[in-house]
Order: structure tokens, then C-alpha cells, then sequence
């Protein structure tokens, strides 16, 4: 049993439209000294079977499916139990 | 009797809400600016459909929390009627003027089409011109059209009355098929408990003219111009 | 910046640019020459990107503008007040129609989502920057087989990328079309199209008039993305670009659709004196080409533009293709209240230079003067080039197969079932739902018939639009096949009620610096001048996009064509789908009739180029259909006159998959089953499933036949009584031999089930 | 200066469209022994002044704008730099 945890953010050269929108609107809810504003993705995988090249096979499936590598960055945790 | 139509950045249902208003109801109608607070004098105000802020973070999350959204707040606490269609469905549930959230889409992508729904509920000032279980075929276009409300939000829908129209096969039957997006009960529109408050993601104003696929739609806004004479 | 002094600054001391670099950049020895000879010495660093970029195929047009010139109106512009974003297509009432195509191929094929959803934001940017309203979106989309996994991302991902942008934006996407071929599996096609309503009066150009006048930068913040797409775009795909994919473009629709009501909000106040978005080459394009058109120049202060990141160098400010930003030129003393409008809609909004008279486009990177080029050399010298054509050698091979010997099949219901499933031909339900296209309110046929229709508010008459073109037809012979491809975008047109009245191109082929390419490029572009003048379309825009090609393969030719046409009574609009039990059901025809035959003489060649040869026996071969546009243009007419008078209930053009698919289609749409009888004297193969030009299968009440008789008699059209509407079943009978027996459902749900149940073979990625 | 990372996860009660879509899309590319998947949302923010009660500040952005309490859950992260 293992629990995987994958983190997906845009690459940080590409305009995040997401991020400046929440940005805009916690400046106009008066936060002020915001200087930026990302939003990405978790995908939290649980898995079966923890034996064997785990992370190899969460690597594979990042860049199969989960991440598009022109557009954005991903790292992940496994967190065995 | 004077219609509002609030604006959002990017909300893009505001022409056509208001529109309709103008050609198939020929009331007054005004642009609501989403900074502006001045609502009253407005005998019914249209949150409308399309994308407010680009639908980013969550549908209707952002405009939620504009001025207008609190200005409307007070407005409907005092018994002023509000309609939210789509995009201004989701608005008002962000806003805490209706229970339950608009989610992601069963299938998980965007559904534009004619759909059947029966209306539950004619006792409303959004629905006295229509029978309960007329069946009326409107649009949906979403992507976040799914409702949900926990179970103890769902019960006082049911047993009030709130539900005001669910997704049902053109029969008018309420089928696990009709349901275009996973919707809790079918669910495709709703009331508050007070009756005042309206949201639903088909789009009534879009079908106003048997022109234009169907002319269902005009029940539901005659029921509002109606109800205010 | 001192841009309010003389301007006595220039550039001295450069020297010369490393042959690597400009050829990286794609210039070439002589290209670089003449570049030096304009300027008199050797250009910077930011000078040669920008040359590199305007003078790149997808900007400059060097190998397709001498060929463009065979389109009457492009001529006309190019000699005369210039080219603009879209074309404008009269439609009375003092009202106009902006219209344009263009395509997103290449980097759909890197980032299809993205890309997709930038190339709709592009096409609605070059109708709101003429001061149109945007009232509709088209696409036409072309992918490799749905077998293979990375066509069904690719094409999963574009149409999610089209849906992104435009149901955000809330323009309607009322129409397209989309087709599978191997021939696209390394380079998909993803052409989108867009227009908007405009008053005459109103019109909006791309100009600098008025030295003096303040230039603004409108919308989006500039980023590093994209630089260098427009030479991307005039390259064949290979592994190498692979490494170019950082350059993707991210497109923001929200911040869209507030530019479209901001521009169009200033607009009205008129005190912009010229606008111009920014699409490939962004800054450097919309300065060079909107002075170039007023004979002045613009001079800009690059570090005024509001960045995204620090550090960006002048190049990349000059080169980047960030997307939703515009350039504008307002009257001086005005800008205030312009500014304001945009403040109003939160669209930042900078003054970054002024107009000059010299007619020189002046780039400071503060104090410091970057760049110092005369605007025409970079918008309207680029050097074209008369290149080479030679007919493909395998052509006259496929032209003359022979298809004498193919056999018939045994099970002509299994045939038609399996046409209905072919991709290319079944229900796009699929993809049409992913797109918000009742939006404002005003389509009036959905999806799912032959041309969209939309009503235009306040007015009786309406409007018609369609895609259209069959690769297939261009690949076997170019020439016809863009003929057919405005034939059957008009008759696409008339079978919703509407007269055609203009179109637009976009002109998909391969690598033009080959002859093969050459030549079908420009076989294609005189079929299609010839074609549409005939069909009263003339081609009021358009788009090139060339090097369609991997080192494996390039793809058909693929000169896609979206066409406009008015309706005079909306609601007098017809659909494709039969009505009523009992109806007539009747074939118009614009081919003859040898005495005594209900059908059209056929020969075993009008199987050629057919999706029932490619599917069925797995050849693409033969000649396209013959085409006779003048007996084309009658049956449009009659059909057009019988629609306006209420006569006709439902028509639906034959094409892809000949009669038997058409008349299933009509069948299905209205689930109602059809008794046909035809006789021919060809085998039942050709008469099903021949995909023999100028026919269109309407249904007529019993009663009005003989009015339909009449008008089809005085356009000089045969008129073939097939059968009746009626049952559960669709029955075709040739020659007293029923070939065809199948029940409507059935049809409907191979027809329906086929895409959904291809990408379901795949799922989702997030 | 203090980046955070707000965690967002639709609430586990709750069926995850999306993360179903990714589950049958693995099993699809022949990945076994996926018990589970959820997509969730990271929004990243960077705020120029980590000084007083950052942790209310950011509780109080999430509860306002980045959280919908109806379905989703989150959790936080304050890297002070
Ligand atoms: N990419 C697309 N976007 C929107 N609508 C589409 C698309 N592809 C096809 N359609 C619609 O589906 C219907 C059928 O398309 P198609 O099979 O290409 O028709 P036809 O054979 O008449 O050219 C048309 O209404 C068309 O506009
Ligand atoms: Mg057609």
C-alpha cells in the first residue's frame, strides 16, 4: 500500500491566468503585499502494491499522462503504509 | 417593473439575459456594473450566465465576493427576487444565497445541448406559468453544472419545495439517463427556503423563440414579469 | 526615452551578424544582403529578429504571395489601401460581415490545447480589431486515425482547447467539420474561423496616421512565450522542434472578453485612429505594418511595456506573441479618455511611443536606440520568391487506376454501417457538445445539420455559414478538389435556404519549396479563384499555412474553405433532418439524365476518390468527381427559391459516403425511416455510395411537389421522385433488387456510438 | 517575504469526477493495483511581509476565497524566506 502524492504547477516562464485572476481578487478583498499567485494540481494516487521501482513507475505515469511536459513542472512524495 | 442585469468582468450572458428581457418581455432593463451597489428600485435581478472571471479557481468563486454580490444580499433578504442562470447559479451558491456547490461534470467535460426538464414547483415567482410536470426543453452549457448539497441541506429542498426543476427524459420522466451531469436528484434548479431566490443552469433566456430550437424559456421569465404586476 | 525631441539618434558601429545566427532565425545569404543594402550597414541583434519573422513565410508570404494575387480582392487590397485583419462581406441594411480562417497546425502538433485555444483567441482578436462584434466560431480539425493513442490525445486535447476559449469568451462555436487520415498523423490540422457584425460606418483599420498621435499597448502583460512562432510556423516538424516547445503560447479567454467589450467600447468614441492585435511577430508586426499603411513611422520605448518577467532583452520584448494585447494609435489629447475605458474593463493599458513621419519604425530600450528600420522594408518588402511546380509523378498512376475490376460487395447493409462508422462521416455530437454554441442567443440550426444559421437581432434575414473541404479530392487532383470544396460549401449553404456571398480560405498544404508542393499549393489557388468568383463567394481573407509535412509523409492538400451566406427570411430557414412520415423524398440533381433514367448516368470512375473505395477497399484512387459548376449553381438556385417559398421540408447535401449516407443521415436526424426505389445502370455499389456532385435529397409535403416541379423545371434541375418518409426502417431498392434494409436505430447508434466509443478507448489526461 | 502552498482536496465523502477519469485512464494504459485517485488543487502565493499572525491571514483566504467549505478540504504550508 503506498499513498502518492503528485504535485503539478505551470512552468513559472508561462502566464498563470488562473493565479492572476485569485491575485487580483484577494487585492481588491485588501490583502495587500501579494506578489504572486499560482495554482496548480495534487493528484494523490493510492496504490496496492508498493514493491518494486515505485517511484520509476509514478515517474512513467507523470509524464504519460498526468503532466504535460511543455506546459508544466511535477514532483511527487510516496508516503508507504 | 424594472429588470437588472449585473456585469461581471467576462461574464458573457449579460447580452443575452438582457436581451431577452427587452424583446420578449418588453420591460425595462438596466446593466448592474459588479462595483456598482446601487440595487434597488429593481423589481427582479438576473445574475446571468457565462464564465465570470473566466471561471477560474471555481465557477463564480471571484464574482461571489464583489460589491454588487453583497449589495444583492441584503436586497434579497428584504425580499427582492433574484434569478442566477449558469454561471450566476454558481454565483449564488458561492455567495451562501443558495445551499450546495455546482460541480465538476460526471463525464468531466463541458456539455453544451437542448435538454428536458420538469418543473417541480409552480407555486414560485420563477414558475407559476408553467404546470408541475410541464417539461420544458432548454440549454445547458457547463462545465461545473453538476449540484450537490449534503444530506441535511437535501431533505429541507425536497420537503419545502425548493427544488425547482430536475432533468428528465422528454417524457418528463426523472431517469438516471436524463441527468446530463451527475446532478444530486437531478437536480437542475432551486429555490431558498424563501422562495425569493432562484438558480438554475438551464438557460431560459436563450430559448425564447421557437426560431431558436425552443420557446420554453418564456414561461419562466413571464412567470417573473407576471408575478410583479 | 526622448521621443518628444528631434529625433537625431542612429545606429552606428554594428557589426556584421554571424551567418549561424541569421540562418537560425531563418534569413538566408541573400536575404541578409538585402538587409544590410536597405539599412546601410549591418542590422542589430533585435533588427534581425524582427526581419527574420516579417520575412518569414507566415508573415511575409514570400513563396504564397505571388500566387494570393490569383484572388481578385486580395489583389484589389494589396494594390490598393492594403490588406486588413478580416475581410468585411456586405450584407446590407448597412451592415457588414467580418470574416476569417486561419489555422494553428503546427503547434497544435507540440501543445494541441493550448494552441488550439490561442488560435480561436487570435481569430476573434482580427474581428473585434475592425470594430466588429464577434457572433460566431467555426473550426475545422484534421487528425491521423483514432487508433492510435497520440491522435486521440491530440484530438481530445485540441477540441477541449477550442471549447476553453470560446465558451469562456461566450462567442458561440456553431459549426466545423473534422476529419481522420493518416496522412495527418504527424501534422493535424487545426484551422479556426470567426465572425462578427459590424455597421459599414464603423469599420476600424490597421493604421498610424498622424505623426504625433500616441501609441498605445493594450491588454496583456509581454512574456517570453512564443518568440519566433511565425518562423516555428515555416518549418517542417521534426525532431528539432521538439526543443522549440518551451514557445508555447497560453491563452487567458478572460481576459479576452474584457478586451473585446473594452476595444469595441473605445472604438465608438472615435478617437482610435488606427488598431492592430497583436498575433504572430506581436510588436514588431503591428508597428512596421500599421505605419508602413500610413506612410509614417512609429517610434517606442520598450521598457514602457509592462512585462511579466524582468530581464526580457529588446528582442524579446519585439518577438513575443504573448497573446490578448493590441496596439493602438490614438488622437492626440484623446488618450486619456481611451485609457480610461480600458482602466474601466481592468485591461492594462500603457503609452509606449509615438507616430513619426519618417516612416521609420525607432525601438529605444530606454535611452539606448535598439532598432531603426524603415517600416515598409519589414512589412512589405519581403522578398518573394517564384518557385518551382511540377505534377507529382505518382498523380497520372492514380488518376488512371483502374477500378473496372473491384467486386461488389455481398451485404450492402454492412457496407453502409461501416461508412456511418468511418469518423471522417459520423455523428461529431462529440465534439460539438464540448463547445457552447447557443451562446447570445441567436443559432438558429444547431450543430448537426448541413450549414449553421444564426438570426442577426432586429433584422428578417439571417445568415448562414460552413466549412468544407475534402482533402482526399485535393490530394488526387488539387485543382478540382478546391473547386468542389467551394461547391460544396455553397450548396452546403443553399440547402439551409441561404445565397453564398463570400468566403475565406486557409491554405493547408506542404513544403512549397518542393515542386510537388508547389504546384498542388497552386493548382489549388487557381481552382478556388476560379471557383468562387463563379459561385458569387469571393474570397475575402484568408490564411497560408505551408510545411505541413514530417520527413515520412506530407498531408493532403487542404485548402479549407468557411463560406457565408445570407438567408433573406430566417424563418424560412431549412435543416437536413426529415420532418414527417409521409413526405416526398426527392433527389435534385444537377447532373444529367440520359432519357428514361431516374438516376444519373454513373460509371465505376465516380467511385474515385470516394471514403466507400478508401474504407471498403482500401484505395485512395481514381479521380475526384466530376464537377459542372454551372449545372452545380442551378440546383442551388432552385433549392434556394423552394426553401424561400416553404416548399421544401428538409434537404441534406449527398458528399462523404455518396446517396446511401445521406439519405441515413437525414433518416437518423429525424428518426424516421425512408422507402426508396431508384434504378441505375451501374452497379448498386456506385449508386449507393458514388460521391457524384451537385445532388441534394429533400423532403416535400405530397401537395407541393408539383411547385416544387415547376421551379426546378424552370432552373433547368432534375428532379428524381425516390420514395416516401415513413416506418422504422430505411429501405433502398435499385433496379427491383432491395439492397438496403436496416432499422433507423440501428443506423443511429453506429453513427452516434462511433467517436465515443473510439475515445473512450483512452481516458482523459488532467 | 513567506511562500506559501494552500492544499486543496475535495472533501473524501465526495465522488472525484476528474479522479475517476485519471484511475480508468491509468487502468487503461495497463496499470494495476490503482485503488484510487483524487485531483485536487495547490495555490501557490508569495507574500512580501511574513510578520504577525501569518497563519490567520492565510486561514482566512482560504475560508474567503480558495476554499469552497461545502466540498473541499485544505491545509497549508508557510515557508518564511
Ligand atoms: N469541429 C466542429 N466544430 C463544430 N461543429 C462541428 C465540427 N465538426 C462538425 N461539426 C458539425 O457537425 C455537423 C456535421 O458535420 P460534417 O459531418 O462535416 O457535415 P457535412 O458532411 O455536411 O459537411 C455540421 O453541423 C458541422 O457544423
Ligand atoms: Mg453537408
Amino acid at each position: 500500500m503506498a499513498k502518492v502524492n503528485v504535485y503539478v504547477t505551470l512552468k513559472p516562464e508561462l502566464l498563470d491566468a488562473q493565479g492572476k485572476v485569485v491575485q487580483g481578487a484577494l487585492e481588491n478583498l485588501g490583502y495587500t503585499g501579494i506578489e504572486g499567485v499560482r495554482v496548480g494540481k495534487i493528484v494523490e494516487i493510492e496504490i496496492a502494491d508498493a514493491a518494486g521501482n515505485i517511484e520509476g513507475k509514478i515517474d512513467e505515469i507523470c509524464r504519460k499522462l498526468l503532466v504535460n511536459p511543455n506546459t508544466e513542472d511535477y514532483r511527487f512524495e510516496i508516503e508507504k503504509g | 417593473m424594472k429588470f437588472g442585469v449585473v456585469q461581471f468582468p467576462g461574464s458573457n450572458g449579460d447580452q443575452d439575459a438582457y436581451n431577452a428581457v427587452c424583446d420578449v418581455l418588453k420591460q425595462p432593463v438596466e446593466y448592474i456594473w459588479h462595483k456598482s451597489t446601487a440595487v434597488d428600485g429593481f423589481d427582479c435581478i438576473i445574475i446571468p450566465g457565462g464564465a465570470s472571471y473566466g471561471d477560474y479557481l471555481r465557477p463564480g468563486a471571484v464574482a461571489s465576493l464583489s460589491p454588487v454580490i453583497d449589495a444583492i444580499r441584503g436586497y434579497a433578504d428584504q425580499g427582492g427576487r433574484v434569478i442566477g442562470i449558469g454561471n450566476g447559479f454558481q454565483i449564488l451558491c458561492e455567495a451562501g444565497l443558495l445551499p450546495g456547490a455546482l460541480m465538476t461534470n460526471s463525464n468531466v467535460r463541458f456539455k453544451c445541448s437542448y435538454i428536458s426538464v420538469r418543473v417541480e414547483n409552480n407555486f414560485s415567482d420563477f414558475s407559476h406559468k408553467c404546470t408541475v410536470g410541464q417539461t420544458l426543453s432548454l440549454p445547458i452549457e457547463d462545465y461545473q453544472g453538476s449540484y450537490y448539497c449534503n444530506a441535511d441541506e437535501l431533505k429541507p429542498l425536497e420537503s419545502e419545495n425548493s427544488i425547482l426543476l430536475r432533468y428528465c427524459d422528454k417524457s418528463g420522466k426523472v431517469t438516471y439517463d436524463a441527468n446530463p451531469n451527475g446532478s444530486a436528484l437531478n437536480i437542475a434548479g432551486i429555490l431558498n427556503e424563501a422562495g425569493n431566490v432562484a438558480g438554475m443552469m438551464p438557460h431560459p433566456e436563450r430559448a425564447v423563440d421557437d426560431i431558436l430550437g425552443s420557446a420554453d424559456g418564456v414561461l419562466i421569465l413571464k412567470s417573473i414579469a407576471q408575478r410583479l404586476d | 526615452m526622448k521621443i518628444n525631441d528631434e529625433d537625431t539618434m542612429s545606429i552606428t558601429d554594428t557589426k556584421p551578424i554571424k551567418p549561424e545566427v541569421y540562418k537560425e532565425m531563418g534569413l538566408n545569404d541573400a536575404e541578409y544582403k538585402a538587409i544590410t543594402e536597405t539599412l546601410g550597414r549591418h542590422p542589430t541583434y533585435t533588427e534581425v529578429g524582427m526581419y527574420a519573422v516579417m520575412w518569414s513565410e507566415h508573415c511575409g508570404y514570400k513563396y504564397s504571395r505571388p500566387i494570393l494575387r490569383l484572388f481578385k480582392k486580395y489583389r484589389e487590397a494589396i494594390d490598393g489601401a492594403g490588406l486588413e485583419n478580416a475581410g468585411i462581406i456586405d450584407i446590407g441594411d448597412g451592415l457588414g460581415i467580418a470574416m476569417k480562417i486561419e489555422s494553428h497546425n503546427h503547434p497544435s502538433a507540440v501543445e494541441p490545447f493550448q494552441s488550439a485555444a490561442t488560435g480561436v483567441g487570435g481569430m476573434l482578436r482580427d474581428i473585434f480589431t475592425m470594430g466588429a462584434r464577434p457572433i460566431a466560431c467555426l473550426n475545422s480539425l484534421r487528425f491521423g486515425p483514432l487508433d492510435d493513442a497520440r491522435n486521440r490525445y491530440l484530438f481530445e486535447q485540441a477540441v477541449a482547447g477550442i471549447g476553453f476559449y470560446g465558451n469562456v469568451v461566450g462567442v458561440p462555436t456553431v459549426g466545423g467539420e473534422v476529419y481522420f487520415d493518416e496522412c495527418y498523423s504527424g501534422n493535424c490540422l487545426v484551422n479556426a474561423m470567426a465572425l462578427g457584425v459590424i455597421r459599414h460606418d464603423s469599420v476600424a483599420y490597421a493604421r498610424a496616421d498622424g505623426p504625433g498621435n500616441p501609441v498605445l499597448i493594450i491588454g496583456s502583460h509581454t512574456g517570453r512565450d512564443g518568440i519566433h512562432g511565425a518562423t516555428f510556423a515555416s518549418v517542417e516538424l521534426s525532431e528539432e522542434s521538439e526543443s522549440k516547445k518551451s514557445n508555447v503560447q497560453m491563452g487567458d479567454p478572460f481576459a479576452e472578453s474584457a478586451l473585446i467589450e473594452a476595444t469595441l467600447e473605445a472604438l465608438e468614441t472615435g478617437y482610435v485612429v488606427g488598431i492592430q492585435d497583436m498575433g504572430a511577430a506581436g510588436i514588431t508586426c503591428s508597428t512596421c505594418e500599421t505605419s508602413a499603411k500610413s506612410d509614417t513611422g512609429i517610434r517606442i520605448d520598450i521598457r514602457k511595456v509592462p512585462v511579466r518577467e524582468t530581464g526580457m532583452t529588446p528582442y524579446e520584448i519585439m518577438l513575443s506573441e504573448s497573446q490578448e494585447r493590441m496596439l493602438a494609435i490614438v488622437e492626440k489629447g484623446k488618450e486619456d479618455e481611451i485609457i480610461a475605458i480600458f482602466k474601466k474593463w481592468e485591461v492594462p493599458v500603457e503609452i509606449i511611443g509615438e507616430v513619426t513621419d519618417d516612416e521609420l519604425v525607432h525601438v529605444y530600450d530606454g535611452d539606448e536606440l535598439v532598432a531603426q528600420v524603415p517600416s515598409k522594408s519589414l512589412a512589405e518588402d519581403a522578398p518573394t520568391y517564384d518557385l518551382e511546380g511540377r505534377e507529382p509523378d505518382y498523380l497520372a498512376g492514380l488518376n488512371n487506376y483502374d477500378l473496372s475490376g473491384l467486386a461488389e460487395p455481398d451485404d450492402y447493409n454492412d457496407v453502409l454501417m461501416r461508412l456511418l462508422e468511418v469518423p471522417s462521416i459520423a455523428s461529431k455530437q462529440w465534439v460539438y457538445e464540448q463547445f457552447d454554441h447557443t451562446a447570445l442567443g441567436n443559432t438558429v440550426v444547431l450543430p448537426g445539420s448541413d450549414a449553421a444559421v444564426l438570426r442577426i437581432r432586429g433584422l428578417k434575414k439571417g445568415i448562414a455559414v460552413v466549412t468544407d473541404c475534402n482533402g482526399r479530392y485535393c490530394y488526387l487532383d488539387p485543382f478540382a478538389g478546391a473547386q468542389i470544396a467551394i461547391a460544396e460549401a455553397a450548396r452546403n449553404l443553399a440547402c439551409s435556404g441561404a445565397r453564398p456571398v463570400g468566403a475565406t480560405d486557409c491554405l493547408n498544404f506542404g513544403n512549397p519549396e518542393k515542386p510537388d508542393g508547389f504546384w498542388q499549393f497552386k493548382r489549388a489557388v487557381e481552382g478556388l479563384a476560379e471557383a468562387c468568383e463563379f459561385f458569387d463567394a469571393p474570397i475575402v481573407s484568408g490564411n497560408v499555412s505551408l510545411y505541413n509535412e514530417t520527413p515520412q509523409m506530407a498531408i493532403y492538400p487542404t485548402p479549407t474553405i468557411g463560406m457565408l451566406g445570407i438567408i433573406e427570411d430566417v424563418n424560412k430557414r431549412c435543416s437536413s433532418e426529415f420532418k414527417a412520415a409521409g413526405d416526398i423524398v426527392v433527389l435534385l440533381s444537377g447532373v444529367r439524365f440520359d432519357e428514361g433514367e431516374s438516376l444519373p448516368v454513373c460509371e465505376r470512375e465516380s467511385l474515385g476518390g470516394s471514403e466507400y473505395l478508401n474504407t471498403i477497399h482500401g484505395i485512395v484512387a481514381g479521380r475526384p468527381p466530376a464537377l459542372d459548376m454551372d449545372r452545380e449553381k442551378r440546383v442551388h438556385k432552385a433549392l434556394i427559391k423552394a426553401i424561400s417559398q416553404g416548399l421544401i421540408k428538409s434537404a441534406h447535401d449527398c458528399s462523404d459516403g455518396g446517396l446511401a449516407v445521406a439519405l441515413a443521415e437525414s433518416c437518423i436526424a429525424g428518426g424516421l425511416g425512408a422507402d426508396i426505389t431508384i434504378s441505375a445502370n451501374c452497379g448498386p455499389s456506385a449508386a449507393l455510395f458514388a460521391e457524384t456532385q451537385s445532388r441534394v435529397i429533400v423532403s416535400v409535403a405530397a401537395e407541393n411537389l408539383g411547385l416544387l416541379r415547376e421551379i426546378v423545371d424552370e432552373c433547368r434541375v432534375e428532379c428524381t421522385v425516390m420514395g416516401t418518409t415513413g416506418g422504422e426502417v430505411m429501405k433502398i431498392t435499385i433496379n427491383d433488387v432491395e439492397v438496403v434494409n436496416v432499422g433507423v436505430e440501428e443506423l443511429d447508434s453506429c453513427w452516434r456510438n462511433a467517436i465515443p466509443g473510439k475515445m473512450a478507448e483512452t481516458g482523459v489526461g488532467c
